[in-house]
């Protein structure tokens, strides 16, 4: 009985999203409530099963394809933060999606994309894996497309860009099947050389592509005006991470044989340091509440990325324990920033401003959430930062520069949010805004409590969840918890800090209003250039691949109506010019006929003579 | 043998000028002589019952079928004659070129006679072989005849307005 | 009842009933539907029965001598039987589809019979076990998709239909010729005398080229594939029927009985193949996407999947021969609803160029549900059954070593999700020009959405054709 | 008493034209009617003892004995058939009573050639049977008088008449080396006689008269001209059997049983086949009327069953013979749907028809029977044919002859659906809508379509049992 229990985390989800599913739209109580009760439901069932090593398989198809799952330690904890953030989701969701139409879509796709997702995680084959990770593909075009009239052109990049990075992903995955004969995702080690480093960047591009990063990261910012909010909490700010990051990790941990000085090491790193420059620097531009926190969820990733590519003990613990944190504050973010749209009505920060009057306890989350995100020392953020930063600097100092910059300008541009967001006098006439609905800031305020507990308590979250997952061997013997031992770093990070709040005055100071404080960064000589043709999508490897690919076709089109122009006008030109020519030996008069006749007889004759004398 | 190849040269001569002849009187009349010709070209291979049949029957009887109907028709007038001949004779200029030169060809190569002949004289002349031996064959001149009977009832009657 | 009593009721109750229905037609229009479903149901019933004794591995099996080698032989082994189950179980859906749509248009007497002789002479080619007979199923194919491509009488259709015939018989008597070569070297037409003679010598080169001539224009491979997109303006059942589900897997599977059970094609075919394959796909696949009719898109794409089953087929590794068994199944069901769809909506909008379409989602919310659970099948999106079989046709690329053929395949499934997605957008999402129009007859809508539920189920109950289909090769390959 | 079947006509011709006329015009149908299906009913099942014994006194008093075997049970099955066929034609297209009769007398005269033709064993009464079909044919053919068809018929006279001086010439020629005119002894003399060059140009002029008279490619200029002017009724009778019987079916009688076959002939037959195969089906590409169509088509279909008979094996043979069978039946059906058409539009143009079949729907499922049987499309009997005369090619080891005549019938394909696009498959034209009678034509034209139809899917679907029935016993004849 007990192995079945494994098959639970996914056909209870299921069963409540078709349960959901058979419900008419007007019982929206009762959605609410399955929902609700579903989520709480598998949230148990999470903290029952996280503790425990089990495994289950139903008997193989053939060609190492089985539908395998194993719990173990860090599918547990996946599972566990999975189900926790589906659950405070749902609770703000059945407030924020009060009036809109589509809720019910909402609840359907978001219950079966945690039962995919919990699939994903805990299966133990490939193949299996495969299944549930795309499975995810359709429920994330639902959510964006249900988001409203225009968004259905979003669904279709984020399909596309999803689609193109889970197609790598089966490519790799039919490669690890060709090099090591088994799909068992415990019992595969490949050594990167040659066809199996092709496997490793095939991998490892369908893992980023899951957790957003760098170049497949450009539905998430249109996502985020286009979609409706809670999918913006959960999924690229949580399972996407938590799903992308934890294959990201079991590539670099179990499936491949990586050194540290690997040139694999080396590519995850560039893509991590690149992804948290580029990402950070487009949001300090932005106009928009929600599209500055969707950049920010990028440039996060690119932290846990650097992170785990750094294969150092302190550089793995400090990118999963990044994960964590980041999966935490980043909801919240976002959680605050649906309050701010549902009372005020918008998130554009020229119409914000002054809401800390109004809505003190949204503020007050969004103060820690933002502190903690920027890395201030007492949150969680910022001793995660510290174990990637020191990683970083172990592997070399361009690096840990990276991370360096990437921390001021996060500073730099949450202060500008909250400035413009909160503190600002407001610009737009309707003052009396009210605080947010009690159910929408019960999870906003759990989870920043979280922030601090597991900043100021970080053993906790160390030694419960992540440095187990490493196992002694790997962690060398050293316990990460508690203060961050370098405290040269400390000290550089906090000199950072107040840099980019000075940066913030003197903005504030020059452009006036808070909103316009990173003013001096965005029209810089060459940046401004840069920045105005990021903004329209210049440089979005999404357009990109489409204009190759329609070029492509357009090319495929010429030669295909070319091989049609064969068969419609060639084959019957020439077949003319033979017929004219067959037709030519009667012409009507039947003299031609005789001669031809006599002509034939003659050849026949001496052609016989010849040939029977001859022989 | 020269003389053959004399009487076949007159026969060719002959059927030359039929087919260019301008009127058709001349045209019968240049048949009736080839088949004179024939006939005394059979009657010097020994044939002499072919001979007569020849004689008889293609220079005598078919030349005077041909020249009664030929007198029913209309005469051309001069006028239109003269159009005829024209084209007839430029149609017909190179015939006699070609059998001309077909001549020499057959005289070059030679037709040869490299085989002895076996049964060229066997002894049994016209009559037995007519009735004796090829009587089935009688059978299909009568059905020839009755054919041309009605072909040329179909072909040359004239449609009566019923 | 016994197997070989099955086999016979499976080809000749469709066959000879098909003259039977234009007579009961004249009688009463509804009768002869009905008895259409049920000839074309019956022999899905009887292939059905045959499954379990084709999975014990007994191999049941019909011969009459005939003078001159041309000997009517009947065999159902486990591949027969699959492709059996397949095409009657996609034409029984079609025709219960053509109830509605067909009652718009004249000639139906005519539809009717050819589509229930089609689905017989298909079922005579999958069982018949001597090359002749095959030969003669094939042509009979040729006949009807000639006839049904003409259907609607315009002058145009009339010679598409007239394109498509020349081409499918020219390859047809390429096949012919290859045929004989064959007949040269062994002395019999019989697949299993010609199995014994080539047991490990490779079939003459000319041979293997010919046959595949005849092989690539019926399933509208690169260079012969034009007449499938021009068959596109036939009635959209036929083109579901012919063009999208069953005709073109005919090609596919002669390939499979041929060159994998019957004899072994030497190595630089199992590399020439993919390359045409591949070409095949790419080409294909960006005319879909630039193509504007949305018949020719589909037809398109079919041309594109069909490439992919034929790079299982001959990259000579056992999985991607069941990749290609499978994707056989997913393709034909997926494409044969995305074909259905389409004529759902075109005949109720009159329109077929998706530039002028849009907004279709609101007024025909299960059309539209379903196409999209078809374009997911097609794509190889989990949940549906098309994605274990686009992901074993790619790993018996990669296992056989031919990785760059491999990428290249993965370039055309990203232009299949593009083309797909863009052809759903066009059609069903976005704003409406003006066409509104309401999905009307119930028989057509519940078709279409059984073709996407058996999709889904395919995909979630994976277990069942997997192991039909793993145990068709190893038959196949002997094992 | 096989000579009956020559006799009976020529006494019923004599008596009914005998002066009473108004009498003998209603019953000439009926009795020509009789007289053929008598000879289907004979040849089909041709081991009744109306074969055997002979006819005592007739068979003495004209001193010769009539061979019959399976090839000649054959084309006189054809022969029949043909000759009902164009005969139940004829009833509808010759409107006119007196000229009807005249019509059936003539009919009947060509079939008594063509069946002498059949049953005779000397070659120079084979050469008079040539002769009344071709007189009978000149007049046929000349039958409606206008211009056009005097025209076809003297340029048929004079071919023919080419072609039988030629063969006349060589009968004289071999009788210099054999004393009789029988195959038998022919064959025994120009075996024993040295290979000298007169007997091979004998041999070589005679084949080229049958040539002339079969309408091979190099020949064949009167064929089309001849077909198109010819009343439809006998356009039927002239493509049907006409050519085959006087030209293949001589050929294959002399060559095989009398010439005897060398390697020589065989590539010569073989060469001529497949040159007429390709000619004409390239010429029938490009017509524009569809009996000129049909006439070249019929040219490259007998190109098939030359090629076939080139392969000097017994299969080979066998499948021409069965070929020239298949032929005359769909060719004869064919004709009849265009003589059909031709009735009801006035002119067998095909740009001026279009999607008849909506309103002749037997005519035009008949033709798409006839078609797919003339391609040898399978399931017809066309196929079989084919396909025996390609297998035969294959194993004497032609490879290139087979592989051009099979992807030659893509050529035939094109141009006969060319014809039945423009003819009957598609939309109605405007100027056809509103033409007041254009309906099916009658039972004289659709029946005998119905029944050519109905034999091309019989012999294509039961083709073992027809195999069996028929085509083997001609291999064994051509065994030895």
């Amino acid at each position: 009985m007990l192995t079945n229990v494994l098959l639970l985390p996914i056909t209870v989800p299921t069963a409540a999203a078709l349960l959901i599913l058979m419900l008419p739209k007007k019982f929206r109580a009762a959605i609410d409530a399955i929902s609700l009760f579903g989520s709480f439901l598998i949230l148990l069932l999470s903290i029952l099963l996280f503790k425990r090593n089990l495994s289950y398989s139903m008997p193989a198809l053939g060609f190492g394809i089985e539908f395998s799952l194993r719990l173990y330690h860090f599918s547990g904890f996946i599972v566990l933060a999975a189900a926790f953030f589906v659950f405070l989701i749902t609770l703000y969701s059945n407030a924020f999606l009060r009036e809109k139409s589509y809720s019910k879509q909402f609840y359907v796709y978001l219950l079966l994309s945690l039962a995919f997702i919990n699939g994903a995680v805990l299966s133990d084959n490939l193949v299996s894996m495969l299944f549930f990770w795309e499975g995810m593909l359709i429920t994330l075009f639902g959510m964006i497309y249900i988001g409203g009239k225009r968004s259905f052109k979003t669904a279709t990049k984020a399909f596309i860009i999803a689609g193109v990075g889970d197609l790598c992903l089966m490519l790799g995955v039919a490669i690890c099947f060709y090099i090591s004969g088994t799909l068992a995702i415990s019992k595969l080690h490949i050594p990167i050389s040659g066809i199996g480093g092709a496997a490793f960047i095939l991998l490892m591009m369908g893992a980023i592509a899951k957790a957003g990063s760098m170049p497949f990261h450009t539905w998430i910012p249109d996502a985020a005006i286009d979609a409706p909010l809670p999918f913006m909490a959960i999924v690229p700010a949580s399972f996407e991470k938590l799903l992308g990051i934890y294959f990201l990790s079991r590539i670099s941990l179990d499936i491949f044989e990586m050194s540290p000085d690997s040139w694999a090491s080396m590519t995850l790193m560039i893509i991590g340091s690149i992804t948290i420059v580029f990402a950070v620097s487009m949001a300090l531009i932005q106009k928009n509440y929600k599209r500055l926190l969707s950049y920010h969820a990028i440039s996060q990733v690119g932290y846990m990325i650097l992170g785990i590519g750094t294969l150092v003990p302190a550089g793995i613990v400090g990118g999963l324990f990044h994960m964590i944190n980041n999966v935490m504050y980043k909801s919240c973010l976002f959680l605050t920033g649906g309050a701010v749209e549902k009372q005020a009505g918008t998130t554009d920060l020229e119409k914000l401003g002054g809401l800390k009057k109004y809505m003190p306890v949204t503020f007050i989350c969004y103060v820690i959430t933002a502190a903690s995100i920027s890395g201030v020392p007492p949150f969680n953020g910022f001793f995660s930062k510290e174990l990637v930063c020191e990683g970083a600097l172990e592997r070399g100092f361009i690096f840990y520069l990276a991370a360096i910059i990437g921390a001021f300008l996060t500073a730099a541009s949450f202060l500008k949010l909250g400035h413009a967001a909160f503190l600002d006098k407001s610009k737009n006439g309707k003052l009396p805004i009210k605080e947010a609905p009690i159910r929408m800031l019960i999870p906003m305020i759990a989870i920043a409590a979280l922030c601090v507990l597991f900043g100021v308590w970080n053993s906790l979250p160390l030694k419960l969840f992540i440095q187990p997952i490493l196992g002694q061997e790997r962690l060398g013997g050293r316990d990460f918890s508690g203060m961050p031992h370098n405290s040269l770093l400390v000290v550089i990070t906090i000199m950072v800090l107040l840099g980019a709040l000075l940066n913030h005055r003197y903005g504030v100071k020059k452009h006036g209003s808070g909103l316009k404080a990173a003013e001096h960064i965005h029209h810089a000589p060459v940046l401004s250039y840069i920045f105005n043709k990021a903004e329209n999508g210049y440089f979005d490897p999404y357009n990109i691949g489409l204009n190759i690919s329609y070029g492509f076709s357009k090319v495929a089109f010429l030669f295909d109506r070319a091989i049609d122009w064969v068969y419609n006008v060639f084959i019957i030109k020439v077949s003319k010019v033979f017929t004219a020519a067959a037709r030519s030996l009667n012409d009507g008069s039947y003299k031609s006929y005789i001669i031809w006749s006599l002509l034939a007889t003659g050849a026949v004759v001496i052609f016989l003579i010849k040939s029977m004398i001859g022989a | 043998m020269t003389i053959n190849i004399i009487l076949l040269i007159a026969m060719t001569i002959a059927t030359l000028w039929t087919v260019m002849g301008r009127s058709l009187l001349k045209a019968t009349l240049g048949l009736a002589v080839t088949s004179v010709v024939i006939s005394v070209l059979m009657f010097r291979l020994d044939s002499p019952m072919a001979a007569v049949f020849e004689l008889s029957v293609c220079a005598g009887l078919i030349t005077i079928i041909f020249v009664s109907a030929i007198s029913l028709v209309k005469p051309l007038t001069h006028k239109e004659a003269i159009v005829v001949s024209k084209d007839r004779m430029k149609r017909f200029r190179y015939l006699p070129l070609l059998v001309i030169l077909f001549g020499v060809i057959a005289g070059f190569f030679g037709i040869p006679n490299d085989f002895k002949p076996i049964y060229v004289a066997l002894a049994n002349d016209v009559r037995t072989v007519l009735w004796s031996l090829r009587q089935f064959d009688m059978f299909g001149q009568i059905v020839i005849i009755i054919a041309g009977a009605l072909g040329v009832v179909v072909l040359f009657r004239e449609k009566e307005k019923r | 009842m016994k197997n070989e009593t099955l086999l016979l009721l499976t080809v000749s109750v469709p066959v000879v009933g098909a003259f039977i229905v234009p007579i009961v037609g004249r009688v009463s229009e509804k009768l002869r539907n009905l008895l259409a479903l049920a000839f074309v149901s019956t022999s899905f019933i009887c292939s059905l029965c045959l499954i379990p004794s084709a999975l014990s591995g007994k191999v049941t099996s019909i011969a009459i001598a005939f003078p001159l080698g041309f000997n009517f032989v009947l065999t159902a082994d486990c591949l027969a039987v699959f492709m059996a189950a397949v095409s009657s179980f996609i034409s029984s859906v079609i025709v219960l589809y053509s109830f509605d749509y067909i009652s718009h248009y004249p000639n139906r007497d005519e539809y009717y019979l050819m589509v229930v002789l089609f689905l017989g002479s298909m079922m005579g080619l999958v069982f018949s076990g001597n090359l002749i007979f095959l030969y003669i199923f094939w042509e009979l194919t040729a006949i009807v998709s000639w006839r049904l491509i003409g259907f609607f009488r315009e002058k145009h259709h009339v010679l598409m239909a007239d394109k498509a015939f020349l081409v499918t018989v020219f390859g047809a008597l390429a096949m012919l010729v290859g045929f004989l070569f064959i007949y040269q070297k062994t002395g019999s037409f019989d697949l299993l005398v010609i199995k014994e003679n080539f047991k490990g010598v490779p079939v003459p080169d000319i041979a293997v080229l010919l046959i595949l001539v005849g092989i690539l224009s019926k399933s509208a491979t690169l260079p012969f594939h034009t007449w499938l997109p021009d068959a596109g303006i036939a009635p959209s059942p036929v083109t579901a029927l012919l063009h999208a589900a069953v005709l073109v897997k005919i090609g596919v599977y002669v390939f499979a009985r041929l060159f994998i059970s019957t004899f072994s094609l030497d190595a630089a075919w199992h590399v020439l193949i993919p390359i045409i394959a591949a070409t095949s796909a790419l080409v294909s696949a960006g005319a879909a996407l630039v193509e504007t009719d949305m018949k020719r898109v589909i037809a398109y794409s079919t041309v594109s999947q069909i490439a992919f089953i034929f790079l299982g087929f001959s990259v000579n590794a056992e999985i991607g021969i069941v990749g290609s068994l499978l994707y056989i199944l997913m393709h034909g069901l997926a494409k044969g609803g995305l074909f259905l769809c389409a004529g759902i909506v075109e005949q109720n909008t009159k329109e077929r160029d998706i530039t002028k379409m849009g907004g279709l989602i609101a007024t025909m919310p299960l059309t539209a549900v379903s196409f999209l659970a078809c374009v997911f099948s097609v794509m190889g999106v989990p949940p549906f059954g098309g994605f274990f079989s686009k992901y074993m046709v790619f790993s018996g690329a990669v296992t056989s070593g031919q990785v760059g053929i491999a990428v290249t395949f993965l370039f055309g499934a990203v232009l299949t999700i593009l083309y797909l997605l863009r052809l759903f957008n066009h059609i069903f999402l976005g704003e409406s020009h003006g066409k509104i129009a309401k999905e009307e007859s119930v028989l057509m809508v519940s078709s279409v959405m059984i073709f996407a539920l058996v999709s889904l189920a395919c995909g979630i109950y994976i277990k069942y054709p997997f192991l039909f289909a793993q145990f068709a090769t190893k038959q196949m390959l002997g094992m | 008493m096989p000579s009956l079947l020559v006799l009976i006509p020529l006494f019923g011709i004599i008596l009914l034209n005998l002066p009473f006329r108004r009498l003998n015009e209603k019953y000439v149908f009926w009795f020509a009617v009789f007289l053929l299906s008598v000879q289907i009913l004979f040849t089909i099942s041709h081991h009744s003892l109306f074969w055997q014994q002979g006819m005592g006194y007739i068979d003495s008093f004209f001193k010769v004995d009539f061979a019959i075997d399976s090839l000649s049970f054959i084309m006189l099955l054809c022969i029949a058939i043909v000759s009902m066929v164009s005969l139940s034609v004829s009833r509808y297209t010759i409107p006119d009573p007196r000229e009807r009769f005249k019509f059936i007398n003539l009919l009947m005269i060509a079939a008594i050639g063509m069946n002498g033709i059949v049953i005779t064993k000397d070659l120079f009464s084979l050469y008079v049977f040539l002769e009344i079909t071709a007189l009978s044919s000149v007049v046929l053919i000349a039958f409606q008088k206008d211009m056009n068809a005097l025209e076809g018929a003297f340029k048929y006279l004079i071919l023919s008449s080419i072609a039988t001086i030629m063969m006349l010439f060589s009968i004289a020629l071999i009788l210099l080396v054999s004393p009789g005119t029988s195959f038998a002894v022919i064959a025994a003399a120009l075996k024993e006689s040295p290979n000298s060059a007169v007997i091979i140009f004998a041999m070589g002029i005679f084949i080229c008269g049958l040539f002339i008279k079969g309408g091979l490619v190099p020949f064949h200029g009167w064929l089309p001209d001849a077909y198109t002017a010819a009343p439809s009724a006998v356009s039927i009778l002239l493509a049907g059997i006409v050519t085959k019987v006087c030209g293949i079916y001589t050929a294959i009688r002399v060559i095989a049983f009398v010439f005897g076959f060398n390697e020589v002939i065989k590539s010569l037959f073989m060469f001529i086949g497949l040159f007429s195969i390709l000619i004409g089906a390239l010429a029938a590409l490009g017509q524009k009327d569809l009996k000129r169509l049909l006439a070249y088509s019929s040219i490259s279909q007998v190109g098939y069953i030359i090629l076939g008979f080139g392969t000097g094996t017994a299969l080979g043979m066998a499948g021409a013979v069965f070929h020239i069978f298949n032929h005359a039946v769909f060719k004869s059906l064919l004709f009849v749907n265009a003589a059909a058409v031709e009735k009801r539009i006035g002119s067998s143009d095909l740009d001026r028809m279009g999607g008849l079949s909506y309103r002749m729907p037997i005519t035009g499922s008949t033709s798409v029977i006839g078609v797919l049987s003339t391609c040898g499309i399978p399931p017809l009997a066309g196929f079989w044919s084919k396909l025996v005369i390609i297998i035969a090619l294959w194993q004497s080891g032609h490879y290139m002859y087979g592989t051009i005549a099979v992807l030659a019938s893509i050529l035939t394909l094109a141009y006969l659906l060319l014809m039945q696009r423009k003819a009957f498959f598609g939309k109605l034209p405007k100027e056809l809508e509103n033409l007041k009678d254009l309906k099916e034509v009658g039972p004289e034209f659709t029946l005998p379509s119905i029944i050519l139809a109905m034999i091309t899917i019989s012999v294509g679907v039961f083709f073992p049992f027809v195999f069996d029935k028929f085509v083997v016993p001609i291999k064994s004849i051509f065994m030895q």
